[in-house]
């Protein structure tokens, strides 16, 4: 490898655990091991330790903590409010609307339930990746129980009107859900102010454990149990808890939104800055996502004439660890859902990379990573016949 | 993911260019695919003298590219002709699962290139033995 | 509190993580922290000790590393061992055999899937909690899509004819389900030998981390996914993974079974001499669960005249951590239903004490319980108004 | 789980035995419930001279009974009839929800333990007032 350092610019993917959350987890696994459920001293110390963490993951979303209930990630936080509430929810109605810019933990769940008999409408967003208020409103019928709208999206960035779209749900009587796994400590999140009634969330994305997450589920509103077993967490989530992931979330959560306002405005001045540099030094190349309601640290670019997958060889060679939203990355047989939704041309859309910034990139990362990927990019276009073509048409 | 062949042939690739005046060129693959390949050829008394390859595509295709275009220089047209996909793999120390149709389309633009050589010398082109066809050559990304 | 050090033996319910599993998980926090599913050598890192992980679980169980999933715990198995079985065979067969012993965790389960249309037999165990052979084969019907019966029980510590029921489902083409969860380390496991088509574990019962877990599931079973979403685990269980806790399972299970003989002999003499010693000083007290197939570290004994969660405060008061079957404890109504299921009198199951032994606990630890629970049974007994109708009545 | 308050009447039960020659006594409570309670009052003039239980159960149970019994001790027996499973909870500094029913067993057995001096002395046994009945009399737990 050419460099020894790496610099990392893929924190939606996932982010490195914060030391001081390594920290507050160390006890929990050998010294105060307690299984929770048990009566004794030790497992007490275990209880208090939960409903500690509990609380922290309430004041950073604006619930109370007999709302927030933990789970072992993302994933599971989507399919359990998707599948808890439509089979809770089903003698009511059957139909559920949702984007089609989702994470596939919502639209593959979704997919799930159309097997079970549920509809779904997929609403399909604008070229900046926003989702429109009355397409919504036009999408809601009488069968409607719920509708699941992603905070931000991990790939382009764009942030939703969730407050409106709580709103409507609200006013009509239907339960919204939102997946704010790239949300928490990015922007600012109060799901009562909100109208949001249950709320994903998952620990590795802002500095916590792998293996994390939370589903917040607003007092009242109804849900299946969707792991059985166990009395843990009020008997709506089996499975004896995860003690230091638990401790590790709670005071992830608690630095994400502590000082998040000083915090993401740094990361947004890098981001900026290192996006006003790339389109300086490097020619056709576009933007995805919205220009202003983006997450702080994300850059979705679509390089012409080249493919995200040897971009991402090449920046990794030289230490820069960044993704694509190239179907090539993944093995399967399509770009990008996302990028295809906002209408980037398919040939295009092979060109993506997803640049996310955190709290330890520096000035240096963005002069590096400008310097890097202008070569890889020089490098990836002189051997495009794409990019041949392309220019002897210019001559 | 990839062995340190493929990775070498990546960052390193051998034949990387244009042939303004080739002899013959193939081009396999499809933009919307993620992967498009030219493959030029020069050929002298029926020997492939020079060929250089022009991609558009993942690590696994540009590699496959490379090593490709080498296994063909100095060859003769048959000889050329008959190496297979696997004889690339081979070459790369393996490919990805999902990523052997990367090896095949460098076959494919191989026998393009050649065929177009035929043609351009009035011969009749050669015919794919079977097996499998250009990858992309019906819209559809296999 | 009288006592500094703690004698833990309730092992059971969980175990310390192993410093050396602690160790390995470490590095995966915050110097390998890569994403997985990411293209960069970070990522490949994390694949690659993921991968290395399955083996190690594959070898432990004798099963092949394309046959183990990983999970959030022995809960989220069990889970989807049942659930994705049901719903991928329900058009061959709707019936489902299991026993009346179980985990909730299956238990639960079958509640729920009874209500999406299953239907469920439970048989019942004899007096020494084992499951007949001959009661099987005459629950088996047409519809009979599943059998899952569990390796060991985690209240009385019998272990099950895993292989027999194994060959009967081998034989009759029914899957075979096994919640080994608290039979990993304990007792040899060949799933192949054994005939299992499906195998729950779960990391902190032998000294991983709690929060990890596997599901064994043989080539060729189908299985409906239970967590939808990314493509991980092959598509069967999506989830950025727990990579600590991953390798901590990994390397927790490899250290379970090696030399699993010699430390689990240990154990069961240390067991056989506290429960000789018990059954010498404290008269009116009874066995419960079968007296040699049982798992190595467990005793679970009933106390006449005295109530299980008084006693495990006292034994806390002392500095030993137990459990017990007692409803109290649990802030259920109904004591234990593995003591109900093998006809313990339903006041005498109030008074039953688990004590499950582990890698850590000495001969001082039997000799210190000892007489505390001699202490402790005394102390409640002299308060007990059954006692004192007791006495009265032997004089 | 248990304040300490509750911890230290478990761990030193006031009041705990038998009075033999007690003048009245009430049990409440079933095996199969998990709890039984037994008090034994002794009055003179009116008054709770001395009170003593008998508890099978757990830590809340044991708990309560020795907290219920000081409550009584040295009260009239119209004073010890009003005292509530409320006080109870309250001198023990709070127990949680699924054990209040523990306290509502002591004022249970308090009742029974008055009743029974009652009609013993030839009077009419006070009704209760409604609320709870005897927790675990018909043979379901609550
Ligand atoms: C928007 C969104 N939702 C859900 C998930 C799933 O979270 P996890 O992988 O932690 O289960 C992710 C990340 O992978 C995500 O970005
Ligand atoms: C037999 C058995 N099955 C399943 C489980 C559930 O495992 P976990 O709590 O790790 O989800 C346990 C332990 O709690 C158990 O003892």
């Amino acid at each position: 490898m050419a460099n020894e350092k790496l610099v990392y610019m893929d924190h939606s993917a996932t982010t490195a655990t914060d030391p001081e959350v390594i920290q507050a987890m160390l006890p929990w696994f050998s010294e105060h091991y307690g299984n929770p459920s048990s009566l004794y001293r030790l497992a007490r110390e275990s209880r208090t330790a939960i409903e500690d963490a509990r609380k922290k993951v309430a004041v950073a979303i604006g619930a109370t903590p007999e709302e927030i209930f933990f789970t072992s990630g993302g994933t599971e936080s989507d399919n359990w409010a998707l599948i808890g509430t439509a089979f809770s929810h089903k003698k009511k109605g059957t139909h559920i609307i949702t984007t089609a810019i989702e994470h596939h933990a919502i639209l593959h769940t979704c997919e799930y339930l159309k097997k079970q008999g549920f509809s779904v409408t997929y609403l399909p967003p604008d070229e900046s990746g926003k989702i429109q208020i009355e397409d919504i409103r036009a999408a809601i019928t009488e069968k409607t129980i719920l509708i699941s709208v992603m905070f931000a999206n991990n790939e382009i960035g764009t942030i939703q009107p969730i407050h409106e779209i709580g709103h409507i749900c609200r006013e009509r009587g239907i339960i919204f859900h939102t997946d704010a796994v790239q949300a928490i400590g990015n922007v600012p999140i109060n799901v009562t102010n909100m109208d949001i009634d249950l709320l994903s969330l998952s620990g590795h994305k802002f500095y916590g454990p792998k293996g994390t997450g939370a589903l917040y589920i607003r007092k009242g509103v109804r849900i299946d149990s969707y792991l059985h077993g166990g009395a843990q967490e009020k008997r709506k989530r089996a499975g004896t808890e995860n003690v230091p992931g638990i401790v590790g979330l709670g005071v992830a959560i608690e630095k994400a939104v502590h000082d998040q306002e000083v915090k993401t405005k740094r990361i947004r001045d890098l981001r900026d800055r290192l996006l006003e540099r790339i389109f300086t030094e490097i020619p056709n190349c576009r933007l995805n996502g919205h220009k202003t309601d983006r997450l702080p640290g994300n850059i979705n670019i679509c390089f012409e004439f080249i493919e995200g997958e040897s971009l991402i060889l090449l920046l990794d060679h030289a230490g820069i660890a960044a993704s694509t939203g190239s179907a090539c990355s993944s093995g399967s047989l399509e770009p990008s859902h996302v990028l295809m939704a906002i209408g980037v041309p398919i040939e295009i859309a092979h060109g993506s990379l997803r640049l996310t910034l955190g709290h330890e990139n520096t000035e240096e990362h963005v002069e590096y990573v400008c310097k890097e990927l202008k070569k890889a990019v020089e490098k990836l276009r002189a051997m495009s016949p794409l990019y041949a073509d392309y220019m002897k048409k210019r001559q | 993911m990839y062995s340190e062949k493929v990775m070498d042939h990546f960052m390193n690739p051998r034949n990387q260019g244009e042939i303004s005046d080739a002899d013959g060129v193939g081009e396999v693959g499809n933009p919307s695919c993620g992967d498009i390949m030219r493959i030029f050829i020069k050929v002298k008394d029926n020997i492939i003298t020079d060929v250089k390859f022009q991609t558009f595509g993942c690590g696994a295709a540009i590699a496959s590219s490379s090593m490709a275009t080498e296994l063909i220089k100095g060859k003769t047209l048959e000889e050329a002709w008959e190496m297979s996909n696997k004889a690339v793999v081979e070459a790369l120390e393996g490919l990805p699962p999902v990523k052997v149709h990367c090896s095949v389309l460098a076959e494919d633009g191989i026998h393009q290139a050649i065929n177009d050589y035929r043609i351009k010398q009035g011969l009749s082109p050669w015919e794919e033995k079977g097996g499998h066809t250009h990858s992309h050559d019906d819209e559809t990304c296999e």
